[in-house]
């Protein structure tokens, strides 16, 4: 999603600063131009973590934490839009969610295991490719308010 | 050999895992808790799956997750480390059903080892000298008082599968016999499902002496010599050395003899550790075989340079005994180990939280495992180990020498740590001369 | 990542200036640039170097820096209030000192070294004993205006 | 033996040499720039005394600073570990002027060391084969020319007190003698304050072998053999090992008698290495004798056993050579040494900044050395070195192992490192079967 009214390249360069350096706020103004970045409560987690960060998997999920309600994974286990090769996918982009609704599968120990909605809502986006390994906590679908 | 292996482990020892992977050439898949998100075994493995929440229950013992992970990550094979399930033998046995190689003994072993009674049963029957005591079970109170009076007080009655001290009474007195059995029982019962109870001869203050043993899946063992393990507080270690005081080669040598063929008769494999008390008349009495890699494993690495961890992976792989361990092994130099724990000196109370600064030792003689930097939290679900100090001397004076200097340029801040009690240890003179028993600590902080 | 709009050289002096003075913010403002760095107090206390303290002088000179204009050493050695046993001290509390005053001798490798006032005043404080070593940049006097 | 010590240096082994001195039992007085308010080896030292600002010349080099320090601190020895002051006779002769021991050899051994003529023609006649050349300083181009007509092109001519490739110059055409003679005179004279040149044979791309040596006060030197050095850029190590490839326990032994023999009958002092070129028909020449212990020491201490800078400072107390090495000294096992310096691994320009986070690898055969923290800076004024990583294996494919495991599992953050580079080293086909000289590096980074 790049945008030609928001200079991401001068944003990036504060937020590299306030990295490298540690730092919970940094603001930053010339002619025209006003940034201003902050970290509070993660300065912590800033301080050594991001540097020692841990491998792909949850890095990603903090770059690509999706926007909206989120039904992430209970389980570590390998995640089926559908009970079976030939059956429909429980949900589909732009299907509406009740709660309690089940909206995919993961299977864990050869059990198939029935993940149901958390949310009320349409399916905006499905964040994970079917018959993919999921972790404990990773985002499945988006949904939004209808 | 394996492709891919799940280090089913957190901390200093999933760090050692990995490393001794690496060195194999096999690729690592962590597994971890949210709590353990930042942590460098994480970091270091080829590939990382957050398995659960900080609970153990959640994470680091959570079967089916683990099991899962191995599945979706596609390993051949489990190492389990030390704690946690590394002698679940029910784990063991679903690795073994989902075709995922447990690298430990075989799950019938576990069994037999976590059943103390069995254990010391098949130890007897096998050539180790065991305390006078029960066979089995005892049952019955009437069962109890007779095998008393043929042991001789004072006895302990402990938990068939038991650890910990829960379910333990040590009696002095024939009189209380009968209520320290039936409180037992009880407390045996809530703590693990099972009130069945042995008893032997209970030694005041032992030394804590064990024997470093590898074996392969072809029925040939090797016992690697003893740790000296009696620096104790509530049972917990808090410094290890190799080879023990006053030992010997030639009893050392005897030892590894009747072990060697002992384990090698019941089929035991892969790396485990016996545990012995040593009386004030010096003889030695099995107490149990932990059937995993220890903590204080690092001590016999550094005085018999046999990578104990890399050698359970090939033995785990098939590879015969002989090829893992070629020739005769034999011990040089001194070695001592510390467990730096985040606890408080004084009142021994875990002290969790964050480490804003660590620079751990280096130098001549000094090896350091550790999971720890500067910014790393240690949470309160997990044990309190930051680091496991090893200092290595041409003889034993110049490792406690060297172990000093060690602590004294271990920079650790954020958090209190064992360092100031160990300090203290490495001063006394009853250490200094290397005659101490379990009771030292007690006597020493008393 | 590299911005033609953001000066990264300013924003690194400013820090350079948070981080050299342990300081928790430095806002800086010219013509047509504006600049705010912050840390909260925790981040720097565990940022190393203040965890990793040098041992006594250092510490000591960081706690102790006295207040007012300070007279300090320009060398290591041993400091003298006077030019022998016999003789009177140079200056003495409350005693006015001129810039270029000798104000004591500091003692190395067998050399005297008149050390001179930088400061005009009067004398406050004196922060050695006579006789006592003393290191590179060590305050020797404090000195108030007259 | 010394109460304390003042150690006249900075970084890993200021911090090296306060182990040792802690291992004794003797004080520590550091001495630090203001730039190095926060290191380690201020920490960990007794005392420590600031001596001037940033630049070296205003501290580390600032020899009135540090006498004054050593009296005020009231010391009764110096250690100045390496570079810096190590060598310099006029410092070492104003210690003893002091009545303060100068740990290293007598003012006047470091004088003849200094001077690479006297060097050359002093080992040539204790029987160290030197490269045909002149026997002493050449005066005129004739004298240069007859010299180069005996030794035979292509010859090397180098500064008298020099060092790091200034007035050097390496002639393959006789035509160009007489102008390269000229340069180099200038060079020399102005960097060294003496334009004095003498002459050798050119090898190409020789292999660096160094020996490690040791003597007493009274005139007994042991050898503790060699380290293969030939991992340079620019005249800078980057990996040393020890032993060296295809070398020889025969040889070895013959070596150390020769040198034993030859310094003892200098009257060499304290610790040295004398470092040599080897040809392409394995023939060794002395190059120079480095009057101090060197960066890579730990590779000899790791497969001899013999902890180098605690026998300087016990040979500088003035015990026999006997008391400090007792017994014949055999290497075990193989011991590679990488240098983790704060450069760009493209460019190789140093890469000074703070280092944002540290945690050094450890484990099985791994030993560090180094000063570094997460928080510290690694300063422009000084060297790059950030850690010294040694990986002991029992043979040297498991040492080059763990040395790829060690370097990958280390985490050094905020700055750029030679540890990609390295680690390419570590993967190179000649140097893992061991066969390469000092035209390495440039081959394969062409």
């Amino acid at each position: 999603m790049a945008s030609n009214r928001v200079d991401r390249e001068a944003i990036e360069a504060v937020v590299e600063i306030l990295d490298e350096r540690r730092l919970t706020e940094v603001e930053y103004e010339v002619e025209g131009l006003r940034v201003r970045v902050a970290r509070s409560g993660t300065v912590v987690a800033a301080d050594g973590p991001p540097a020692v960060a841990p491998a792909g998997a949850a890095v990603a999920e903090a770059e690509e934490r999706p926007s909206g309600a989120v039904i992430s994974s209970p389980m570590v286990g390998t995640f089926y839009v559908a009970s079976s090769p030939e059956s429909p996918p429980f949900v589909e982009v732009g299907s509406p969610v009740s709660k309690g609704q089940v909206v995919c599968i993961i299977e864990a120990m050869k059990l198939m295991n029935e993940i149901e909605s958390e949310h009320e809502g349409v399916v905006a986006q499905r964040l994970v490719e079917n018959a993919q390994g999921v972790e404990y906590g990773q985002p499945l679908f988006r949904v939004e308010p209808a | 050999m394996f492709d891919r292996v799940l280090i089913a482990n957190r901390g200093e020892i999933a760090l050692r895992l990995i490393a001794a992977c690496r060195d194999l050439g096999i690729g690592t898949v962590a597994v971890y808790s949210t709590a353990d998100r930042d942590s460098l075994h994480v970091r270091h493995a080829d590939e990382a799956v957050c398995i659960g929440g900080p609970r153990s229950s959640e994470s680091y013992l959570n079967i089916p997750a683990i099991i899962s992970a191995a599945e979706v990550a596609d390993v051949d094979a489990i190492h389990p480390g030390y704690g946690f399930l590394a002698e679940d033998a029910h784990f063991a046995e679903i690795c073994k059903d989902c075709g995922i190689q447990f690298i430990g003994p075989s799950p019938e072993v576990l069994r037999m080892m976590g059943d103390k009674a069995r254990a010391r049963r098949a130890a007897k029957e096998a050539g180790i000298p065991v305390l006078p005591g029960s066979v089995g079970p005892l049952a019955t109170s009437a069962a109890v008082r007779d095998c008393a009076r043929r042991v001789g007080f004072p006895v302990i009655l402990k938990a068939v599968s038991g650890g910990g001290g829960r379910g333990m009474r040590i009696v002095r007195d024939p009189d209380d016999l009968e209520d320290a059995f039936h409180q037992a029982q009880r407390e045996a019962g809530a703590a693990f499902g099972s009130g069945d109870l042995y008893l032997e001869r209970f030694v005041e203050n032992p030394r804590h002496i064990e024997f470093q043993v590898l074996g392969d899946r072809y029925g040939s063992v090797v016992s690697l010599g003893e740790r000296e393990c009696s620096i104790q507080r509530r049972h917990q270690k808090l410094l290890e050395e190799a080879p023990a005081n006053q030992f010997g080669a030639e009893r050392r040598a005897r030892m590894n003899q009747v072990l060697s063929r002992a384990l090698g008769s019941i089929g035991y494999s892969n790396a485990g550790t016996v545990e012995f008390v040593m009386d004030d008349s010096d003889e030695l009495y099995f107490i149990e075989l932990n059937a995993r890699i220890q903590v204080e494993h690092p001590v016999t690495e550094v005085v018999t340079g046999v990578d104990l961890v890399r050698s359970q992976l090939l033995l785990a792989a098939g590879e015969p005994l002989q090829a893992v361990v070629p020739g005769p092994v034999d011990l040089s130099g001194h070695a001592i180990e510390c467990r730096i724990n985040a606890e408080d000196p004084e009142t021994f109370l875990p002290s969790a939280g964050r480490v804003t600064q660590f620079a751990p030792p280096g130098g001549c003689g000094i090896r350091v495992d550790s999971a720890a930097y500067a910014g790393w939290t240690v949470h309160p679900y997990y044990d309190s180990l930051v680091a496991k100090i090893v200092a290595r001397g041409t003889n034993r004076a110049e490792a406690i020498q060297r172990m000093r200097r060690a602590l004294g340029m271990c920079v650790l801040e954020g958090i209190k740590s064992s360092i100031p009690l160990q300090l203290r240890i490495l001063e006394e003179p009853a250490f200094i001369e290397g005659r101490y028993d379990t009771g030292f600590i007690d006597r020493m902080l008393a």
